[in-house]
């Protein structure tokens, strides 16, 4: 079990700052004999993303089992790295020291005899360590393989076609409903209930009411008898005249006779006036 | 990266650069696409032919010079396809719109005095000419009292959006008023969407 | 508009739509593109048609089917030829934010915690924002626990601009968690269960 470890030694970080970025696993082929300054140092830390990032550069380094590792060798291997970033006075995360305890207590119970008995129950001491750098060295593939992925921007670009729009407002849409409803609002805020009860009959009233000052917008006597369409029957001719009636009510047209029997004319109030 | 080094992997280098391209590319742009400078004139030649295949291909989009430089737009005819995409809400009128509105089309013909009783407030001009521009409410007349104020009825046009043949198929003033006293009160509020006063 | 009536004159529309949509476009949307509903079926042929046709032209540009729609993208090709057009690079991400992001994407949902367990170390919140702030990860929940941490999960974005249509299609994890089955259990027992538990 406790295979020795081919580890570099610490004073073999050459040039560290091509390495240190490469995006990878086996990512640092350190010289053997060179001396390393304390940013170099810094930078071979930064290579790594936390401690199990670092064990697993030192297992596959030594091409050791990751099922069946030496924790010895390890551990010292760990440590070392460990001491020399803190006596180069490297601010070095809490995850570091904390496994170095791990790896110190799965060493110590390591050495300690197993009960025979049991043997097949107990877990290794090494399981959850080991369970731990699957996951995390799956998961590290993982991100290496979705960075290789085609990614818009790095990869290809979304196509984009400007459209040509023609300018237009873009008109609010009403319903009868709509209006229904704000008629209702009308109605509940103002009280109106009482004084506005206005049918369907008194409606197509005033529908007449707006086509004949349509009719007489041109300022012109208009013939009274041309303001009535026989085509829309008793009722309807009843709507218009109740429409011209009121129209005359409201001070809105003039209705003017010579004489008994001559034409009568009809022409707006206001129009009138301006002739005057 | 393949070797650009045919007309037509050049002319396919540019559509793909305008394709994506989120602004109008500029021929002195497009030169910098390749990796030895083709010159203006031949960056030129490679857009018509571009130009010219996407016409004749009878595509939704072509290929239009601007003053900023080249670009792929679509053609006005399909906007009508694109825009049934959109997701955008269609505008809303305030409510002091469709409450002049309402009462422009049932009272008429009123003058805008004739609406402020009605409604307790005071009516601002945009309101009226929103309905105006909107070709739903014109004046008719004016009545003959003191400043003759402007007498306000609903258009043809009007009828035309609301699809009525005329006013007498407006809904029944009674029965909403039936409707009123039936439905409680909280419900019509919220029924009546609160849109702010202001806006016209 | 021109009533659209011939199949060819379909795929136009289509086309156009794609290659102007700011997003990629789902069949149910572009069923909504047409007077009458021409049914997703149709709709997917005029697809498959649509995308064979670019492809046989040869262009730098391609149909494509991504997790929310179909969408015109550059051909990874043509991106050194665009690079040239750009001012800035697009961003490089570091191993700690990809492999944050892996973590999301393979193990989602999963909390901080959850991720500072399998990475060893503690994930700086500027990381998670990376994401966020690209659209490629979003808070799904909460996890029921003290503190109720938010639970992660990928967008579908990030599938988008991934180019893929879902989280099945992301690649395959590596052959460890096979090893790991394969583990005999009485050497390692613990070692060998937890992988499988929160697959995605």
């Amino acid at each position: 079990m406790n295979l020795p470890l081919e580890l570099a030694p610490l004073e073999a970080a050459g040039e560290l700052e091509g390495v240190a970025r490469l995006y990878g696993e086996p990512l640092l082929e350190l010289p053997k004999d060179l001396y390393i300054p304390p940013d170099a140092l810094q930078v071979f830390l930064e290579a790594f993303e936390g401690p199990l990032d670092l064990l697993l550069y030192l297992i596959r380094r030594a091409n050791l089992n990751v099922l069946d590792i030496p924790m010895a060798p390890l551990t010292a291997q760990y440590l070392q790295y460990v001491e020399a970033m803190r006596a180069s006075n490297l601010e070095l995360a809490a995850e570091y020291l904390l496994m170095a305890a791990v790896l110190l207590e799965i060493k110590s119970r390591m050495l300690l005899p197993r009960p025979p008995r049991e043997s097949t129950e107990e877990e290794d001491p090494r399981a959850e360590l080991v369970r731990r750098l699957l996951e995390y060295e799956q998961m590290k593939r993982a991100a290496a393989t979705i960075d290789q992925l085609p990614r818009v921007e790095r990869d290809f670009e979304w196509v984009g076609v400007f459209v040509a729009e023609k300018v237009f407002e873009r008109q609010p849409e009403v319903s009868l409903h709509d209006l229904q409803l704000a008629w209702l609002r009308i109605m509940k805020k103002a009280r109106l209930t009482q004084h506005h009860r206005v049918g369907r009959e008194q409606l197509s009233v005033r529908e007449h009411m707006t086509d004949i000052l349509r009719r007489l917008r041109a300022g012109a006597y208009v013939m009274f008898d041309t303001l009535f369409d026989v085509g829309l029957g008793a009722p309807g001719l009843v709507v218009s005249f109740l429409a011209v009636l009121e129209l005359v009510k409201e001070k809105l047209v003039e209705v003017t006779q010579n004489e008994a029997f001559a034409p009568i004319y009809v022409k707006l109030a206001d129009a009138t006036r301006d002739h005057a | 990266m393949q070797p650009a080094t045919t007309p037509e992997a050049w002319v396919r280098i540019v559509e793909a650069a305008l394709l994506a391209a989120p602004a109008p590319l500029a021929v002195s742009e497009l030169r910098r696409l390749f990796d030895e400078d083709p010159g203006p004139d031949l960056v030129r030649r490679l857009l018509d032919e571009l130009r010219t295949e996407w016409a004749a291909a009878g595509r939704g989009v072509e290929l239009v010079q601007l003053a900023s430089g080249w670009r792929f737009q679509t053609r006005p005819e399909y906007q009508a396809y694109l825009d049934r995409l959109k997701e955008e809400k269609p505008p809303r009128y305030s409510r002091a719109v469709m409450e002049t509105l309402a009462i422009i089309a049932y009272r008429q013909p009123v003058t805008r005095g004739d609406i402020e009783d009605i409604r307790g407030v005071a009516v601002s001009p945009s309101v009226l000419k929103t309905l105006e521009s909107r070709g739903w409410i014109d004046v008719v007349g004016h009545r003959d009292t003191p400043g003759r104020p402007a007498l306000f009825a609903t258009t043809r046009r009007f009828l035309d959006d609301m699809g009525l043949r005329s006013l007498t198929e407006l809904p029944a003033l009674t029965e909403i008023e039936r409707i009123m006293d039936l439905v409680d009160t909280s419900q019509i509020e919220s029924a009546a969407a609160p849109a702010p006063e202001e806006e016209a």
